[in-house]
């Protein structure tokens, strides 16, 4: 039943953004193609803006998941954490002292600045 | 749960939905689409798990995937040639092994899923997944779970090492230059330098 | 049971959806009073008027977009933040989606908003759009693990990953006194969720608007909606992350939910214009550099304070 | 019914004014940013006004053009001191003189656009894509292969040869930007070449229209003025700059406070104005616009310093300043101030600080009457003006900006002053037209 819930929430409110776009412009004629032009201030591209984009942050987001990976592993933790004790201390502390020495090596080594 | 036909019919639908999507991955010209179609297939995975009453591990598929994708996107559109399919293109090869291995491989799985004799264990009314899970991570998979940590963190520096450019000392690219063509000549192969050094805005990170 | 269990939940919470945004614009409108004149028609219809006149205005058409594309992102980014609040629980017994992992679940909201706020910039095809895009996704990668650990560091008093349960374990002390570092980690996060303030790397000025650059009439008005929506979510999870949720004296739970959220955005209204737009080089450095270890440093806390 | 209800609704709102700046047109744009009525948007899609103020020059017209055409529907056109396209009809076109005047037009013609259809500005431009497309290539999509073509009306990115920074070739974007891109300067057109976010290759293309100054410095060329008046003048142009790089930080409330300042700045209380300065400084640090927003890049080399003089000069550490050689000044105790560094946060750094200084010695200067001694040279907020007024330097910026994140270029080039200085002083407001008549 709280699954249905939300799926119904979440279908409605999907429903609802898209025919807020759709209802008011149903009748707009298509924009002309300088209109449609992107905005460059009053210049105008070479080229289609869609290309091999360089992203500067490139390791950054192959660190963050192996990080995100070992994260997972840490909710069903975090509910045994009290239960367990001592024990899952030892274990934690374990685990996130070997993802440290993993984001201090990628901080030397400049991952978070733009390549 | 205590609709098992709308359970029913809902896994149906998410499973077709599952399957249309994985479709669309290969049909589509546009490599984030294709992303975000696979995006939406183990989406709809992920929500057959929460119907399967596998709270967890249908909420980790839709977090490791919402985050895997995304990345997936970044470098799919990094090297693909025409990454947002302006021009239409063909995103599979060699069709026919493509299409036999597929089907193979469906008529293995189904075969599996249909013949094979699933252990019948009915779980404890009161079984609670997610502690049992915690439980199971600090007990005999323990090792298992340490080791992982430490795979991980060899990912993680083989990535550094791999991809980033820029070592603690500066530009990779540095102190390994080329002899040059001449002798004390422009080393070979190289850009001219002053685009390297020109106004010092180099210095700035 | 239909009526109990499906539509009142519903109602409730399309009506937070509906007016929680309406009350985050009128609290912009104060802050933005507070800085400076403004005029137009008044605190409490302003919102309104500008709504109007984005249905007014014609939606734009670039000129090769992934135009599906396009429209579902703000919509999307909609559904999402409604999404994030069915999980919010408004007392013991009213909590539209009551799961046992609902923690998680905000947090795969989150890392799908990034998802959507980046298909939004990337699908009109032009230049600053893209960049901004682009740049959202550094601050998104960047700040999805900081919410991660705040957010395992409530779970740890609770023994558990759902929401109401995090909550009960509030009764004696609410976690914003018992990890003090949490809540305004968390508050960066709806920050950053929400592109404010100095996280604004989406629609940034210096872009002529990001992802919002070639954006116009009703599409924008569901973008600015649903990025409104979006923090008013974010508002009801920190305040049962950290205040207690519906815990306190005198007034029934709901209310106490309502006053806390309405503070929450009050506090993120008046913080986020308070600081300059940060550049995105330097924000994933904050962000893996200063704030990460700081959210090592709350989980520790969290984890002795519960052990003790 | 129910549109004219929404469109009277929508007609209450503040009204969002694309501004297409110009010469001269920059007044126009500090009275919309105080005006609570305008909302100024940076984006013709945010807006439901064109407000062209300034002269247009013959060869931007079709820029200009193409901006008129980027508004969506509808949308009307505003000119302050400024010729109308010819093409356009009548009553598409408001034309206002008075900066007094121009917020209460423009929310004249919201108003009027909202309650009827007449005055809707048209399409200029022919509906046409940029090359044709339509059914050529192998699919009609007017490509060729896989990168080929003119896909939709537009060939595809291409790599470069090598990268600046990391060696990597990925695709570049080439573009031309302005000369109404609203964050930059008035006039300004260049080629941008952005590989991701970082600006690969950068070319004027047009300079920035010449920037007009108070008429004080212009007479200070030919007889002594009073210093308090001169160095009024110098704070009022710095604040006006600041708006800029506030505006651009996002910082939307300083940018208006110190508007409000520049404002003052011709007549008020000294004093009060010194003090209220240094309260402002603390804010502008206090929410970060140094540490969190302003890049320590962009540092120009000795002679690029040296060539673009002014702050810029000072703020690398060479000490260049006209006022060290006047006696009028030398009596006030005149000191320079530098700062070593010479990037964009040590500019602004320095303009800040000549801010506060001309303050100082305003107040001094004001006390006991005192006059500049020299008219041979004067120092303007864009440098020495010796002979030769300060000439156009954008063309540094081809050098300065690759290898910068595009939001670290644009704080850098906000932090400089590269227009030329005009011939002709800017016109004052009415206040203070007795120094300038004497």
């Amino acid at each position: 039943m709280e699954l249905l819930v939300l799926f119904v929430i979440l279908i409605l409110s999907l429903a609802a953004g898209l025919l807020l776009q759709w209802w008011p412009g149903r009748h707009h004629p298509m924009p002309t193609y300088p209109q449609r032009a992107p905005f460059l201030g009053g210049g105008l591209p070479d080229t289609h803006a869609w290309s091999r984009f360089h992203v500067r942050y490139y390791p950054m987001a192959l660190l963050l998941i192996a990080f995100e990976m070992e994260m997972m592993f840490m909710y069903p933790w975090a509910v045994v954490y009290v239960a367990q004790g001592m024990k899952a201390v030892m274990e934690m502390g374990m685990f996130l002292a070997i993802l440290s020495v993993g984001i201090l090596y990628g901080w030397r080594e400049g991952v978070f600045r733009w390549q | 749960m205590n609709f098992p036909l709308a359970v029913d019919i809902a896994f149906i639908l998410l499973a077709l939905f599952a399957v249309y999507t994985g479709w669309r991955v290969f049909r589509t010209d546009s490599m984030v689409r294709a992303s975000f179609f696979l995006l939406l297939s183990f989406i709809a995975v992920g929500a057959i798990m929460l119907l399967l009453s596998a709270m967890y591990l249908g909420v980790a598929m839709f977090f490791m995937m919402g985050v895997e994708m995304m990345v997936m996107a970044l470098f799919m559109v990094m090297f693909m040639m025409n990454p947002a399919g302006l021009n239409p293109m063909m995103m599979v090869h060699q069709h026919r092994l493509a299409i036999g291995a597929g089907i193979a491989s469906f008529v293995i799985v189904a075969a599996m899923a249909l013949l094979a004799r699933f252990p019948h264990r009915p779980l404890p009314a009161d079984l609670q997944a997610v502690p049992s899970l915690g439980n199971e991570l600090l007990g005999e998979s323990m090792l298992i779970f340490e080791s992982v940590g430490v795979v991980l963190l060899a990912t993680m520096i083989g990535v550094v090492v791999l991809s980033s450019q820029r070592g603690r000392y500066g530009n990779a690219g540095e102190g390994s230059m080329p002899p040059g063509l001449e002798p004390g000549g422009e080393p070979a192969g190289m850009p001219a330098k002053d685009d390297e050094e020109g106004g010092g805005h180099h210095h700035c990170h | 049971m239909i009526l109990d269990q499906l539509v009142w939940p519903l109602t409730w919470v399309l009506a937070a959806l509906v007016l929680g945004p309406y009350l985050l614009a009128v609290l912009d409108g104060l802050v933005a009073r507070s800085l400076g004149p403004t005029r137009g028609p008044g605190i409490w219809l302003a919102p309104l008027s500008r709504g109007a006149w984005w249905l007014i205005q014609h939606t734009n058409v670039t000129e090769a977009p992934d135009g599906r594309a396009w429209r579902l992102a703000p919509a999307l980014y909609l559904a999402l933040a409604a999404g994030g609040l069915a999980l919010v629980p408004w007392s013991r017994t009213w909590v539209a989606t009551d799961i046992a992992t609902s923690l998680v679940l905000w947090g795969s909201i989150e890392a799908l908003a990034t998802v959507v706020i980046f298909l939004q910039g990337w699908s009109a095809n032009t230049h600053l759009t893209l960049v901004g895009a682009y740049r959202y996704v550094a601050l998104g990668l960047s700040y999805i693990l900081i919410s991660m650990f705040v957010l395992i560091g409530v779970a740890l008093p609770a023994e558990s990953l759902a929401l109401t349960q995090v909550i009960t374990s509030q009764q004696e002390l609410w976690n914003v006194l018992r990890q003090p570092l949490g809540l305004p980690l968390f508050l960066i996060v709806g920050l950053a969720i929400t592109f404010r303030g100095p996280f604004n790397l989406a629609d940034s000025t210096d872009l002529a608007g990001g992802t919002s650059a070639d954006v116009s009439g009703a599409q924008r008005l569901v973008w600015e909606f649903a990025r409104s929506a979006m923090l008013v979510a974010f508002s009801g999870i920190a305040t049962t992350a950290f205040l207690g949720g519906w815990l306190g004296p005198w007034l029934p739970g709901p209310l106490w939910v309502a006053f806390k959220m309405l503070a929450v955005l009050a506090l993120l209204a008046w913080l986020g214009p308070a600081f300059a737009r940060i550049t995105p080089e330097r924000c994933v450095s904050l962000m893996w550099v200063v704030l990460l270890p700081l959210a090592f440093v709350d989980l520790i806390w969290a984890g002795v304070e519960a052990l003790l | 019914m129910a549109v004219s209800w929404l469109a009277r609704l929508a007609a209450r709102a503040p009204v969002p004014v694309f501004p297409a700046l110009g010469m001269r047109g920059e007044e126009a744009l500090y009275r919309l940013a105080l005006s609570p009525d305008i909302k100024r948007v940076d984006s013709p899609r945010h807006a439901s006004l064109l407000l062209v103020a300034g002269g247009v020059p013959p060869s931007m017209q079709q820029a200009l053009r193409r901006v008129h055409d980027q508004l969506p529907a509808p949308f009307t056109t505003l000119w302050y001191r400024s010729a109308p396209l010819v093409e356009l009809p009548q009553a598409a076109v408001t034309t206002v003189d008075s900066l007094d005047a121009l917020p209460g037009a423009l929310v004249e013609s919201h108003g009027r656009l909202l309650r009827n259809t007449v005055g809707r500005s048209p399409r200029l431009l022919p509906d046409a894509p940029p090359h044709p497309w339509q059914g050529l290539g192998d699919d009609g999509h007017g490509g060729e292969g896989m990168m080929g073509g003119v896909p939709y009306g537009r060939p595809m990115a291409m790599p470069p040869t090598a990268d600046l920074r990391d060696g990597l070739a990925l695709d570049i974007l080439t573009f031309r930007l302005g000369p109404f891109f609203p964050l930059w300067p008035p006039g300004f057109e260049a080629e941008v070449t952005l590989q991701g976010d970082i600006i690969q290759q950068f070319s004027v293309r047009s300079s920035p229209f010449p920037r007009a100054l108070a008429p004080v410095f212009h007479e200070a060329r030919e007889r002594p003025v009073a210093i308090a008046v001169l160095e009024r003048a110098r704070a009022r142009h710095h604040l006006q700059a600041l708006f800029h790089a506030l505006h651009l930080a996002g910082l939307e409330d300083l940018a208006r406070h110190a508007l409000r300042l520049a404002d003052t700045c011709p007549s008020g209380d000294i004093v009060l104005l010194a003090k209220w300065f240094t309260a402002f400084e603390r804010r502008l640090r206090r929410r970060g616009f140094f540490v969190l927003h302003l890049p320590k890049c962009g540092a120009l080399r000795k002679k690029q310093a040296e060539s673009q003089g002014g702050f810029a000069a000072r703020a690398a550490g060479i000490e260049r300043d006209v006022r060290a050689e006047d006696d009028g000044y030398r009596r006030l105790a005149f000191s320079m101030m530098t700062q070593q560094a010479g990037d964009t946060r040590a500019r602004w750094r320095q303009r800040l600080a000549e801010i506060a200084q001309s303050f100082d010695l305003a107040a001094r200067a004001q006390r006991d009457d005192m006059h500049t001694a020299q008219t041979d040279a004067v120092e303007t907020p864009r440098g020495a003006w010796h002979d030769t007024r300060p000439k156009d330097t954008s063309h540094l910026l081809e050098d300065l900006l690759p290898g910068l994140e595009w939001g670290e270029a644009l704080a850098t080039l906000a932090s400089l002053e590269l227009a030329a200085l005009s011939p002709w002083p800017r016109e004052e407001p009415a206040e203070t037209p007795e120094e300038g008549a004497a």
